[in-house]
């Protein structure tokens, strides 16, 4: 579904992408490893059209969206929870939820504020809060939200779990294994490899902007080594 | 029990109709390391807000050191020695990073109303400043402005601009946050380090990092310290796990 | 008696003229974040066209509707050509820019229209005056101009609060690349605001060409107090906006046609004038200052 | 021969910028109606915009003066630029020609040999309206100015030959837009006339206001020409019609010399000439006149001083001599706003309420 | 701004040296060329690039950015015309309880000109620092314009008329009436303030005052008295706009309101930005740019400003970092 081939992202000058090439099938979980600065976010953002590409091609279904504006990538069906939570600080929770929320895919059970509610009832009682004045995790509950309210094909998630209870973030996997189960594409980047062996179908190791290994859940599991080399743990 | 060097005796801060610290009260032993979990938005940084100064609280008292520091402003609270990491990233963006080490180490030595010297070639910050880059692992980024670090070495910056001025209580509010699996190794094994020179109150949500490093715990739900204790003690709560942990503490450790 | 009701009148409609001057800048300085010096560049345009279409014609409404759509072209024009280059850029060098535009465009009008102003008078159907308060008549184009400007307050405040639009807009403001990412077009959502907002100004610039001297330079003395009047509100909100207007309007209005009473029974006479007039002068400046040492984030700051 | 260099420092940006537009134009005018040449003497016009700021236009001068060697300056509009101007460049043996600013300053304490006013002293506009007020019968009237020391000479001169009441005295804000507050307190008070000195766009505001108000069918305003000129006038229309202004110049004085320069303006320009046009242009003249006499040669300033002293041309006022302090002895006149047959907006002598009017700041004047 | 002096002979110091050498021979090469009006020209230029330096430490340095800087620079020419004008006319300023007069030598009247708008720069920086961003423009913007109408007013000072010097002030072992001798004391200001000013930036309080730039919140909590810092970067600023402000009352022998007007400080604040921001040297440039524009273009046309107009956009949108980043490529900043 989504098509990575080859690309090179530069900030300025400095390269930071050296020719990533990443697929992700329809209703498949992958993942981006790799330690920090490695350029797993670089990737997504390339993905999303915000650090445009110097070269290479992005194919989304059969669409190339390398070259269109990062709206148009959005609307095409990616939905993205962004490193940093990011949520609009200066708009209410509802706000939040609600400024960019559609059902453009025609998805036929949407999510919408009710469901997405339930799925996060702490957010409830701070629908009317400015999004700045809400906790850490309280925003980064609602950075999720915001991406599932477009209800894309395929979602993207850059640390999302970050800063979240232990019980939070048991149910965002256990929300991203129901949407896995529907049908949708997923792309995680997280530390939290445990939780990430259970959900995802295929890994990528990213080094110094390039992917370096490649496998599923079980090569993975089967090579310690790996591990210690490129995630250092 | 060492004596106390931080006591918090029922804190209350209201926003508008939410009660984010409710009669909260604790004690951080001189040289411990204090953990301080609970759900999200259960009021713990803006627990650690009043603590630096950053907000008043609308009641109760915050001792340090013997002193009463309820109402002392941020600045002065730094001087006595509390520093703090920030759970968002704060940093100086446009500043290499060694600058914002350097700004850093100034801080906690004497005034810097000194206006001709240039502040590289200063006798203080010169030797002080390598160790520091040393120790939160950014020598070889030290001339990079660190609006272009990635996220986790923003982290790591962030970090290591708390611990540069040897404060004798450091408030790490979510330092584990973005950071890649092998650099939370690493930074668990920094604190570890820290732990032998400073007290330390740490707000984390990766129990892994709780369970091993802290030596007491306070389990902060709705603004109210509801259980306070050993890690064992903690672990084995039921409210702690019902408000909390769900079964994440045994999977790691049981 | 009847005079102070009539200068709390005088003092509201300045207030609400004043709204009406800073509605367009709420949206393009508040809203979106931009330091537009050349707004009343745009204001100046809506004025000069306004006046050259209703003496051509005659009709003053023939010139209010060449004069906004007149406005909102010039606006947009000048952010896809400039602004757009610019959000990105730090707000100095809007400041910049936007100041080198007031520079083109006044002097663009002297080119165009010459160096004398130029004349606009009241529609024949508003010329009349109305006694709202018995004794006291009012000129009803002024009424007029106080019932544009709350109708332009009341719209401008659902559609931001109201409307998924006006959400977007607020987003883009803070943060343009995650609003992209979630599937907004913010790059023509901004020029439309951006264009709204020139229109408002437009809109300013006819309503005030009647009262006021159209003339090349007309928009910056108004640009200064428009900025007074949202920073003393509150940058980023509309109520804010309304707010500091009203209560511009109220203490100049009232400095003036009072200090001077005042000051008499303290001071002698001459003494008295000189100081009142001085004091009177600054009053709107002292306000500012007054309130921003007080609150320094305005009355009724917008989130941010 | 080389031409004889003439420097103009004068305001073409900025709001006030047509002032300084009709006073080039003017002086332009008599240069051209002699084909390049004042006097028979072949000049070149130097003209550069002060932007009505005082530091900029002493830079002019001193351009003018070293670099073009220039030795006759003229054109300045504003009063504050005059003083910060004049009184150095004088000490540099240049000439100075006024054909606007009139402040008290430079007609009395800092009078020099080397500065002439062609134009008017400031008061003379005023002390005409207050002369005019008085004799009329009007007994009780407001005042306006902005508060500055100019709003307050203007005023000065207005009261300096008006003998009645003074039910207000109100001095706004400079720059000011909004009247109503001010209206309001003036029908409050009461008076049977109005009397205002508010310069360039505060004039129009106040009277279109003051017009809304419907106060222009009950109590009579009257100001100095600065707020009637006929650039002003296509602005305010309706508003100013009626109104009697002072003035030292209109188009429609009866003389030949007038006769020819208003029908040659509005035939090279395509308008009415303004009083300030007039004054450029008869600062031309004078000019013309004296460069005759001294053949060209600018070299002997004492020459050259004797000759401008003299005043011998056909100015377009009818009269005009030079008083001991150098500023214009002439006749001041009462004017109307008027519509003319065309549709547009003008004035009408009215009466010649001062002959031969010189000022007083002569006295104060210790010419060296 | 460690880096720049530091490896020697770059394109930088290449400028900077040219630039110095430059206005060095002004004077000679104005008098070989017979344009000896340039060098009024060019100390007025000085003058201005002094304001719009001090104006760069608390605008490039520290992140302040005041709509209200010509406010002292009109105080410091205040000071100046003020004083002579008591000295003329043998008034004192005050008799009790010690006797002030007025002064026209300049080694007591520019002194009392920069301490007088550093105090200024003090009230006005205590008040106006509680706020930030916009809102500190704005307050700056208030506070200049107060003092703008309350000079405008001032009977006793001219008004909105002005004041002009008689003579300019008396300076030991220089004769200030010449032209050329009045420049390279103007040079010399422009110089000391400017090298001080760069020392400045690299000391420990230039960094302290860039960090309360980037994140005032962060300083606070490494334990920065912050405000202080930022007072004190805004009354030295306040008091080089004296300094400045005092040579301009001595090169235009005037002095009015209009020197404080907005209008004004916009017009500093574009030449610290046409120049390059943070870069200290770099308002030098812009000074220099934008009064030669003004002077140029104003011979040649009389619709000057539709050029420059479009000139300063221009520079926005193309030149990086205004014009001394822009010949001085890359990093030309000092923060
Ligand atoms: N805005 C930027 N400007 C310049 N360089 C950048 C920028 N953002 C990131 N980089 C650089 O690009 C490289 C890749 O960064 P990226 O954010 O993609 O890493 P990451 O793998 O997501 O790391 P982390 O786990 O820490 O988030 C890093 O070396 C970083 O320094
Ligand atoms: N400025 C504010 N205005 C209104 N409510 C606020 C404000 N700051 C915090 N809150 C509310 O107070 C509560 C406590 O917030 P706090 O940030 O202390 O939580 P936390 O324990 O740090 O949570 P997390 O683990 O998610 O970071 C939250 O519900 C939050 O919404
Ligand atoms: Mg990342
Ligand atoms: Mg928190």
């Amino acid at each position: 579904m989504l098509c990575v081939e080859h690309i090179e992202t530069f900030y300025g000058k400095s390269q930071a992408l050296f020719g990533v090439d990443l697929c992700i099938r329809e209703g498949e979980v992958v993942t981006l490893l790799g330690r920090n600065g490695m350029g797993k976010s670089t990737t997504v953002r390339s993905i999303m059209g915000l650090t445009p590409i110097r070269s290479g091609r992005i194919a989304f279904g059969k669409k190339e969206i390398h070259r269109l504006p990062s709206y148009a990538i959005a609307r095409s069906g990616i939905g993205l929870v962004p490193e940093g939570r990011q949520i609009f600080p200066n708009l209410t929770v509802r706000e939040n939820m609600t400024a960019t929320a559609t059902n453009r895919l025609n998805v036929p059970v949407p999510y919408t504020l009710e469901t997405v509610l339930a799925l996060f009832p702490r957010l409830a009682d701070r629908l009317n809060h400015l999004g700045n004045q809400l906790s850490g995790g309280e925003q980064q509950m609602l950075a999720v939200v915001r991406a599932l309210m477009t209800n894309p094909r395929l979602l993207i998630l850059d640390e999302a779990t970050e800063g979240l209870a232990p019980l939070i973030r048991k149910e965002i996997w256990q929300g991203m294994a129901t949407l896995k189960a529907n049908g949708h594409a997923i792309l995680v980047i997280d530390k939290n490899l445990d939780a990430l062996m259970n959900l995802a179908d295929r890994h990528c190791i990213m080094e110094n902007g390039r992917v370096v290994w490649r496998g599923t859940t079980d090569e993975l599991a089967a090579d310690e080594g790996l591990k210690s080399r490129y995630l250092g743990v | 029990m060492a004596k106390p060097l931080l006591t918090v005796d029922s804190l209350v801060k209201h926003f508008g109709a939410v009660t984010a610290s409710d009669g909260f009260s604790m004690e951080i032993a001189e040289g411990e390391l204090h953990a301080l979990i609970g759900p999200n938005g259960a009021g713990k940084t803006t627990a650690l807000n009043q603590l630096c100064g950053e907000l008043l609280p609308d009641g109760g008292r915050i001792f340090f050191n013997g002193k009463e520091i309820t109402r002392r402003s941020i600045h002065r609270r730094a001087r006595l020695g509390l520093a703090r990491s920030y759970q968002i990233t704060s940093i100086f963006e446009r500043l290499t990073v060694r600058e914002n080490l350097s700004l850093a180490i100034q801080a906690h030595n004497g005034h810097s109303f000194r206006f001709w010297r240039k502040a590289v070639d200063d006798p203080v910050i010169r030797p002080a400043i390598g160790p520091a880059m040393e120790r939160v692992g950014l020598e070889e980024r030290a001339e990079i402005p660190a609006s272009h670090l990635s996220h986790g070495e923003k982290r790591q910056l962030e970090v290591g601009m708390a611990l540069v001025g040897q404060p004798k209580l450091l408030l790490l509010d979510e330092p584990y946050a973005g950071m890649g699996p092998g650099g939370a190794v690493e930074l668990t094994k920094l604190i570890r380090r820290l732990k032998t020179e400073v007290t330390i109150l740490l707000v984390e949500h990766d129990m892994g990092a709780v369970f091993s490093l802290a030596d007491r715990i306070t389990v902060l739900v709705y603004g109210k310290a509801i259980a306070s204790g050993t890690p064992q003690a903690i672990r084995n709560d039921p409210e702690v796990r019902q408000a909390y942990l769900g079964n994440e503490g045994n999977r790691c450790f049981a | 008696m009847l005079l102070f009701i009539e200068q709390l009148l005088n003092g509201l409609q300045l207030g609400i003229m004043l709204f009406l001057m800073s509605a367009g800048l709420t949206l393009v300085f508040g809203i979106m974040q931009v330091i537009n010096l050349a707004h009343g560049s745009f204001y100046m345009i809506g004025a000069y066209v306004g006046a050259t279409v209703a003496a051509r014609t005659g009709s003053f409404l023939l010139g209010l509707l060449a004069a906004l759509p007149a406005s909102a072209l010039a606006g947009m024009l000048v952010e896809a050509l400039v602004l757009r280059r610019l959000y990105k850029k730090e707000h100095l060098d809007q400041v910049l820019a936007t100041f080198g535009l007031i520079m083109f465009f006044n002097e663009l009008t002297r080119i165009l229209w010459g160096r004398q102003p130029l004349f606009m008078d009241v529609p024949p159907w508003l010329s009349g005056s109305v006694e709202i308060i018995p004794g006291v008549p009012y000129p009803s184009y002024r009424i007029a101009v106080i019932s544009v400007g709350i109708i332009v307050a009341v719209l401008l405040y659902l559609l931001f609060t109201r409307t998924r639009l006006g959400m977007q807009i607020r987003a883009g403001a803070s943060n343009r690349e995650m609003a992209a990412a979630l599937g907004v077009n913010i790059r023509l959502l901004y020029t439309l605001v951006f264009g709204l907002g020139t229109l408002l100004a437009g809109l300013a610039g006819v309503m005030a060409g009647p009262i006021l001297a159209v003339e090349a330079g007309m928009g910056e003395s108004v640009l200064i107090l428009t900025f007074v009047v949202i920073v003393i509100g509150g940058i980023g909100s509309i109520r804010g906006a309304l707010v500091g207007a009203l209560l511009v309007g109220m203490v100049d209005t009232l400095g003036r046609a009072f200090l001077p009473t005042l000051l008499r029974t303290v001071f002698s006479a001459a003494y008295a004038d000189g100081v009142a007039a001085s004091l009177a002068s600054m009053s709107v400046y002292i306000l500012m200052a007054v309130i921003l040492v007080w609150r320094p984030r305005g009355l009724l700051p917008g989130a941010n | 021969l080389e031409p004889v260099k003439i420097g103009m420092i004068t305001t073409l940006s900025t709001k006030a910028g047509y002032l300084g537009e009709e006073i080039r134009d003017g002086f332009q005018l008599a240069i051209d109606q002699e084909g390049g040449k004042l006097g028979g003497i072949s000049v070149e016009l130097l003209v550069d915009d002060d932007g009505r700021k005082p530091e900029k236009a002493k830079q002019i001068a001193d351009r003018f003066i070293k670099r073009d060697k220039v030795k006759i300056l003229t054109g300045i509009v504003f009063s504050n630029v005059a003083i910060a101007v004049v009184p150095k460049v004088v000490r540099q043996d240049v000439i100075y020609v006024s054909a606007n600013a009139g402040p008290s300053l430079l007609a009395g304490k800092g009078c020099h040999k080397n500065y002439f006013n062609v134009a008017y002293q400031n008061d003379n506009i005023d002390e005409v309206v207050g002369k005019y007020v008085n004799d009329s019968g009007f007994k009780k009237v407001y005042l306006l100015a902005p508060n500055y020391p100019a709003g307050k000479d203007h005023l000065n001169g207005f009261k300096r030959y008006y003998q009645g009441d003074i039910t207000g005295e109100v001095y706004t804000k400079l720059g000011q837009s909004d009247y109503a507050a001010e209206i309001a307190a003036l029908r409050a008070a009461g008076p049977d006339a109005v009397y205002f000195f508010l310069p360039g766009g505060m004039g129009i505001n106040f009277l279109k206001q003051y017009a809304q108000a419907g106060l222009n069918q009950t109590i009579p305003v009257f100001g100095p020409a600065f707020s009637f000129d006929e650039r002003l006038l296509q602005a305010v229309k309706d508003a100013a019609l009626g109104v009697k202004n002072g003035s030292q110049w209109s188009h429609d004085l009866d003389n030949p010399a007038n006769r020819q320069f208003v029908a040659a303006f509005r035939q090279t320009y395509g308008r009415t000439p303004t009083l300030y046009a007039s004054q450029g242009y008869d600062a031309a003249r004078l000019l013309g006149s004296a460069l005759k006499q001294v053949n060209g040669d600018v070299s002997d300033l004492g020459a050259l001083r004797e000759a401008i002293r003299k005043a011998d041309f056909d100015t377009v006022r009818g009269k005009f001599a030079f008083s001991a302090n150098q500023h214009p002895i002439q006749d001041i006149y009462i004017r109307e706003v008027v519509k003319a047959a065309d549709g547009t907006y003008t004035n009408r002598t009215v009466k010649a309420v001062f002959k031969d009017h010189s000022n007083v700041y002569v006295e104060q004047c210790k010419m060296k | 701004m460690q880096i720049p002096l530091a490896r020697f002979p770059n394109r930088r110091t290449i400028i900077v040296a040219a630039a110095a050498l430059l206005l060095l021979a002004l004077p000679p090469i104005a008098q070989m060329i017979d344009e000896v009006y340039l060098v009024t020209l060019f100390s007025r230029i000085l003058i201005y690039a002094l304001a719009a330096v001090s104006l760069d430490l608390m605008l490039g340095l520290g992140g302040m950015v005041s709509l209200g800087h010509a406010a002292f620079f009109g105080i410091g020419a205040y000071v100046v015309c003020i004083s002579s004008f008591h000295s003329l006319e043998n008034l004192p300023f005050l008799t009790w309880p010690i006797v002030v007069g007025g002064s026209e030598n300049g080694l007591v009247v520019w002194p009392a000109a920069v301490a007088i708008s550093a105090v200024a720069a003090a009230v006005v920086g205590a008040l106006s620092l509680r706020t930030t961003g916009m809102h500190f423009i704005m307050i700056t913007l208030a506070f200049a314009q107060m003092l703008y109408y309350f000079f405008v007013s001032l009977e006793a000072y001219g008004g909105d008329d002005g004041i002009s010097l008689f003579a300019r002030n008396t300076f030991p072992g220089l004769d200030l009436a010449s032209d050329v001798q009045f420049y390279y004391l103007c040079l010399g200001a422009l110089a000391v303030f400017l090298f001080f000013s760069f020392r400045l930036a690299a000391a420990r309080f230039g960094m302290v005052v860039k960090g309360c730039r980037e994140n005032e919140r962060r300083m606070k909590s490494l334990g920065f008295p912050t405000f202080r810092y930022r007072l004190v970067c805004f009354v030295i600023a306040g008091a080089g706009a004296g300094l400045a402000g005092a040579l301009i009352a001595n090169q235009t022998e005037y002095v009015s309101p209009g020197l404080m007007h907005w209008t004004r400080s916009g017009e500093i604040l574009v030449m610290v930005l046409l120049g390059g921001m943070g870069t200290l040297f770099g308002p030098v440039l812009g000074a220099m740019a934008l009064l030669l524009a003004e002077e140029i273009l104003s011979i040649y046309t009389e619709h000057w400003m539709v050029y420059l107009g479009p000139f300063l956009v221009f520079v926005v949108l193309f030149a990086k970092r205004g014009i001394y980043g822009w010949i001085a490529g890359g990093n030309s900043t000092h923060g």
